[in-house]
């Protein structure tokens, strides 16, 4: 190793190192660079692109009435199983029974937000919410019953 | 999980100095749930052997008993960074069954959003690497531009990281109106930004004296070993699939294989980089010349492949993924069988370490780029 | 080389292996106990050249499994499939570790997934089960898993 | 003006009013005592506090901004979190090996800061070796990692403590190379004369090139020897998780990370003693009013102010740089440092000789 | 204060870690299970014994080091009165360091500074 390149190898590695060191010292005192969000504090300024995938939430209108008909389609095409359509027996007014939704079962643990169910619905009765704040201490919690209790099916769905 | 009794018979520690080590399944290094059972002399490693199934879901059962349409979600979980392009072999897979020609607009959505998760998946190699090698700055730089491409896709996509994009026939949604506007904004970032990868990492002179020279891998060990992706393309063996075996409109595009000749940790670490660039110059390519039409082709609702095997193998950002499917005539597939790239890249790990220390080892298992679902599967 | 040259090739060396075209790649069906010169001679031949084996795996037929090999040639590109017949209760076959090394891994998952026996494999062990593994092999067809499996 | 020095000699005149000489001594030994325990604590909580702001800033983050205004508490918080936690002893550990190391840690940390001079005339004990005291003390640090490392029976810990054995001892010599050029040019050992003869200029200014480079020798060695990134093999958490502590938990943890910080905080003022002059205030030439503002600053700010300089240059190349591996690190001292270190110090020889020193 | 403060130094030492470890003693209640007591190895029980014997190149280091720092340590004294003896000092460490350094050379071509 001659004299010459074991020089040149020792100030090649420093330079090196010092332009490194001159971009981490850019940024130490180039504070308005920093991209950090204090997420809990900007919960209200934060906009979530529409198409944003949450949980599946079934809406229901002022008078406490939503549109799933309990075609099973969602419960169907769902990859991992996370719905499940449980029925009841209405009883319409004319005396005849008609058989509607009891509960609508979404088991938000097992989801993987493939948006499958909400595509298939024949009925436009779930869609994805923009929510994505879904920790809980106990996982059964993330079992969802997605109508409300005593809700009815809209008029004029099939 | 492991082979007390075995081990301890091969190698009793009776005075010669060896000593077996387990790095993982809870190891800062190894990012997930891989165990390796290291034969160490002093700081040289003698023996490495890998002990997988931590995570095991049997993704190839699952699909078994899942339609065409569902199973395609289920591979998102595999390779999780490069969750679109598994997606993308799925349905290439898929529609090569079906026989349905996929509008122009939907290729080239598809192959937009590929190259975006490939740098997004570099991206986070490269911050994690750096990370291993015991500098922390990079990883922070590097999630600064890969936030930028997750927002995007969250806006297309709905999602960030398992996006479930694709159907067969083209892709869920439209592109959203802000997507040129978007990726126009992350190509000017990440412009402006790339040259301080080079100085916080390429031409430092600690980074270059650890990554020169170790894990060196031949070309015919690479091929012989199943290597693929920049792994490979480290050793010099071409097997870039966008090129030798083009799908979508990849054949279309004017952008270079990335081969490096050293074959050791630094060359597979320069393909990365380089190949950043390489999406950057797709991207660019396509971004203005978005095809107007229709993004999904009509499809039956239930989807049936007619009898036989179908085979497709896309370019993810680990390498070679292939998908394997044998139908028989129903709406199930019969087999399903995922060619992941890091089980065969996993498995030369034993063969470039041995001799090496196991600081070394850190940067081989990052050059490598292990995902350990996507061994696991 | 083509499908069609591929297939004079072959027949020339292998006259008992037959071919199915109907795929994408010209598919040839070897018997077990010819299994192993037929693909050294793939692997070894100057015109062939077939180096990298991009998969391997096995397929549950319910009355036989078949070993399903897929090899390419990084010289050439040209890619061939590789099927060999294996009989369901006692399914043994040569390894071919030592063409190709990325088979050991491979052929370790086919063996706990499949159990397939791989003759004078350098080291057949369970890779991804958990040790100690009873009970049958998850990937066939008859397996079930009362507790983890989700049936839809 | 008020300095520390003036301050201790007026408590000592009234402690001697006041009390017997006996009494005195031992009021001003707790009160001593004292005074070193909460600089170390305080010690501990500014650098954590620093090295994570440093950090975060490098790192486009905000860093810790939520115990306190603007996260001022956060290690305090830290502290409580680390005291409330158990300290586990591994059941095949040499346990009384494995109970003394932290208290090891600490002692050689807190014996250190005897002959540190704060101010001018403040030192708790101006030792006539000072520099070798220090050059002395400072090695027994390697054997507190040696015996938590071995004592711990855990394989990544003994690693460490090898790692972190040979590591410590290499640098040693570098070290110790780059304290006595300046040793030479002062011609004494002891920490006053070494602050007084840079009265007219620090020695990095008066000592041409050679004094540089000998300064450049001692950050490194210096970052080495107190296992700091990029020299921190012994912890290497990215190899062997955490190195000679992966054992150690609360308290005993704790102690060894503020071992560690106030080791870094010693050899740091080491450096602005023997480079920087210490609490020597700046001056420049026959400025005389410059020198008169300057001199108008107490000693004891000039003292921190430089070891605070040299402490955030060290978080700085720790931010920015890749872990080396062990046998480059030894590579570097044994085939860099190490010579250019001997060389400089003949270089540094002639100069003193030559009184070629301003 | 002298000689006396190494006493204060130690005892506050001394005082401030065991006070520390006391107070967190005394703040909390341990609970016993065995897995506490196995040392960390990524969550793996440890095969084979952890204090083997280890290899000789470790200890050439510490060799080595003993040399040159016993070396350095001759260099304090003269270091002190280099400056009023002049040049006969330096021509002395010119020659002590060249035997210094043919011993180094010696140990570099033994292959004692190469890290196992």
């Amino acid at each position: 190793m001659s004299v010459k390149k074991y020089i040149g190898d020792a100030w090649k590695g420093a330079a090196s190192l010092l332009k490194g060191m001159r971009r981490t010292g850019y940024y130490f005192t180039h504070h308005k660079e920093i991209i950090t969000q204090q997420y809990p504090d900007n919960r209200n300024e934060l906009d979530l692109p529409e198409r944003f995938k949450g949980e599946v939430v079934m809406p229901h209108n002022e008078n406490n009435e939503h549109r799933c008909t309990g075609c099973q389609v969602c419960e169907l095409v769902c990859p991992n199983g996370s719905i499940k359509v449980i029925f009841k027996n209405d009883l319409m007014p004319d005396g005849k029974k008609k058989k509607a939704i009891d509960k609508l079962v979404y088991h938000l643990d097992m989801c993987t937000m493939c948006n499958l169910c909400v595509e298939n619905c024949p009925s436009d009765a779930i869609k994805m919410a923009q929510t994505f704040e879904h920790s809980v201490f106990d996982r059964n919690k993330l079992k969802k019953v997605l109508n409300k209790p005593d809700s009815k099916i809209m008029d004029g769905v099939e | 999980m492991y082979r007390e009794t075995e081990i301890i018979k091969d190698f009793s520690t009776d005075g010669n100095g060896d000593m077996i080590i387990n790095v993982g399944p809870q190891h800062p290094a190894t990012h997930g749930v891989l165990h390796l059972v290291i034969t160490l002399n002093g700081e040289t490693i003698k023996k490495i052997e890998p002990h997988l199934g931590y995570i095991h879901r049997s993704i190839e059962k699952m699909c078994e008993s899942l339609t065409f349409r569902q199973f395609i979600y289920v591979t998102s979980r595999m390779d999780y960074l490069s969750a679109h392009i598994n997606n993308h072999a799925c349905v290439l897979c898929v529609e090569q069954g079906m026989e349905v020609e996929i509008p122009p607009r939907a290729q080239v959505i598809r192959v937009l959003m590929d190259e975006l998760t490939r740098i997004a998946s570099h991206e986070l190699w490269w911050g994690a690497m750096a990370m291993d090698l015991g500098a922390f700055t990079p990883f922070f730089h590097a999630f600064r531009e890969r936030e930028a491409i997750n927002d995007i896709m969250e806006e297309t996509c709905g999602a960030r990281l398992t996006m479930n994009y694709n159907v067969p026939g083209g892709v869920v949604n439209d592109l959203h109106p802000n997507f040129q506007k978007r990726v126009k904004e992350f190509l000017e970032l990440y412009k402006r930004k790339v040259h301080e990868y080079d100085e916080l990492l390429t031409e430092n002179v600690i980074f270059i004296n650890r990554m020169k020279g170790v894990g060196v891998l031949s070309a015919a060990d690479a091929i012989s070993y199943g290597c693929s992706g920049p792994v490979a393309r480290g050793s010099g063996v071409s097997c870039d699939v966008r090129k030798i075996y083009p799908y979508e409109i990849y054949d279309q595009l004017a952008f270079d294989e990335v081969l490096e000749t050293d074959g050791d940790s630094l060359a597979r670490y320069k393909v990365r980089v380089k190949e950043m660039n390489q999406s950057i110059k797709i991207i660019e390519q396509l971004i203005d010349n978005i095809p107007e039409g229709d993004f999904v082709a009509k499809t039956k609702n239930v989807l049936k492949l007619p009898k036989g095997e179908y085979y497709q193998r896309v370019e993810t950002a680990r390498g070679e993924l292939g998908v394997y499917i044998i139908s028989e005539g129903s709406t199930m597939p019969y087999r399903i069988k995922f060619r992941s790239p890091g089980f065969s890249n996993l498995s030369v790990l034993d063969k470039i370490a041995r001799g090496g220390k196991i600081a070394d080892l850190i940067a081989m298992m990052g050059t490598l780029d292990l995902v350990i679902p996507d061994i696991d599967r | 080389m083509t499908k069609e040259e591929l297939k004079l090739n072959i027949t020339e060396w292998s006259p008992a292996s037959t071919f199915d075209e109907a795929g994408q790649w010209l598919n040839i069906n070897v018997e077990a106990n010819e299994f192993l010169p037929f693909m050294q001679q793939l692997r070894h031949s100057e015109a062939l050249c077939f180096d990298y084996l991009f998969c391997l795996t096995c397929v549950d037929w319910k009355t036989h499994l078949t070993m399903v090999y897929h090899l390419s040639s990084t010289k050439f590109r040209h890619n061939v499939v590789v099927k060999v017949k294996l009989d369901r209760s006692k399914p043994e076959i040569e390894t071919v570790a030592h063409i190709w090394r990325t088979a050991e891994f491979h052929e370790r998952e086919v063996y706990e997934m499949f159990g397939v026996h791989f003759l004078n494999h350098p080291d057949l062990r369970l890779l991804i089960l958990p040790e100690g593994w009873e009970g049958k092999n998850p990937l066939r067809k008859d397996f079930e898993d009362p507790i983890n499996m989700i049936k839809l | 003006m008020w300095s520390f020095s003036e301050i201790a000699n007026n408590l000592h005149q009234w402690l001697t009013g006041q009390f017997n000489d006996t009494w005195t001594l031992i009021i001003e030994m707790v009160l001593a005592g004292l005074a070193v325990i909460s600089l170390f604590a305080v010690l501990g909580l500014v650098l954590v506090l620093m090295e994570r702001k440093v950090s975060a800033w490098m790192q486009v983050r905000l860093g810790p901004n939520r115990v306190g205004p603007k996260g001022m508490f956060q290690t305090l918080a830290d502290t409580v979190k680390l005291m409330i936690k158990e300290g586990v002893t591994p059941a095949n550990a040499d346990k009384l090996m494995f109970n003394l190391a932290p208290f090891l840690a600490i002692i050689v940390a807190m014996l250190l800061l005897a002959p540190i001079a704060f101010a001018l005339n403040f030192q708790l004990w101006d030792i006539n070796i000072g520099i070798f005291y220090i050059a002395a003390i400072s090695s027994l640090s390697v054997i507190s990692i040696l015996m938590a490392g071995w004592a711990s029976n855990n394989k990544y810990s003994l690693l460490g403590a090898i790692r972190s054995g040979a590591q410590m001892v290499s640098y040693e010599l570098s070290a110790g190379l780059s304290i006595l050029t300046i040793v030479v040019l002062v011609g004494d050992l002891k920490i006053s004369s070494i602050v007084a003869s840079q009265a007219n200029g620090w020695w990095i200014f008066k000592g041409h090139i050679p004094v540089i480079i000998a300064f450049l020798t001692f950050i490194v060695a210096a970052t080495a020897e107190t296992n700091r990134a990029p020299f921190d093999m012994a912890e290497a958490e990215s190899e062997l998780t955490a190195g000679f502590h992966t054992e150690y938990s609360g308290m005993k943890f704790a102690l060894f990370f503020l071992a560690e910080y106030v080791n870094v905080f010693i050899v740091c003022s080491i450096g602005a003693i023997l480079f920087l002059g210490g609490p020597m205030p700046l001056h420049i030439g026959n400025w005389e009013g410059f020198n008169h503002v300057m001199d108008y600053i107490p000693s004891s700010v000039w003292f921190f102010g430089k070891t605070f300089f040299l402490i955030f240059l060290i978080m700085w190349v720790r931010w920015t740089f890749p872990r080396l591996r062990i046998d480059q690190l030894l590579n570097l001292e044994w085939k860099y440092l190490l010579p250019i270190s001997m060389i400089n110090l003949l270089l540094v020889t002639a100069i003193a000789i030559l009184k070629w020193h301003f | 204060m002298g000689a006396s403060s190494l006493i204060v130094l130690i005892i506050a030492a001394i005082a401030f870690s065991g006070i520390a470890i006391l107070i967190s003693k005394l703040v909390l209640k341990a609970t016993v299970n065995k897995q506490k007591g196995e040392p960390y190895e990524c969550g793996v029980p440890t095969q084979g014994k952890t204090w083997v014997q280890l290899n000789v190149g470790y200890y050439l280091f510490a060799l080595v080091f003993l040399i040159f720092d016993v070396e350095l340590v001759f260099l304090y004294p003269w270091a002190v009165v280099a400056k009023s003896i002049g040049w006969i000092a330096l021509v002395e460490i010119v020659i002590f360091f060249f035997i210094l350094f043919i011993g180094f050379l010696y140990a570099h071509k033994k292959g004692a500074l190469k890290w196992m």
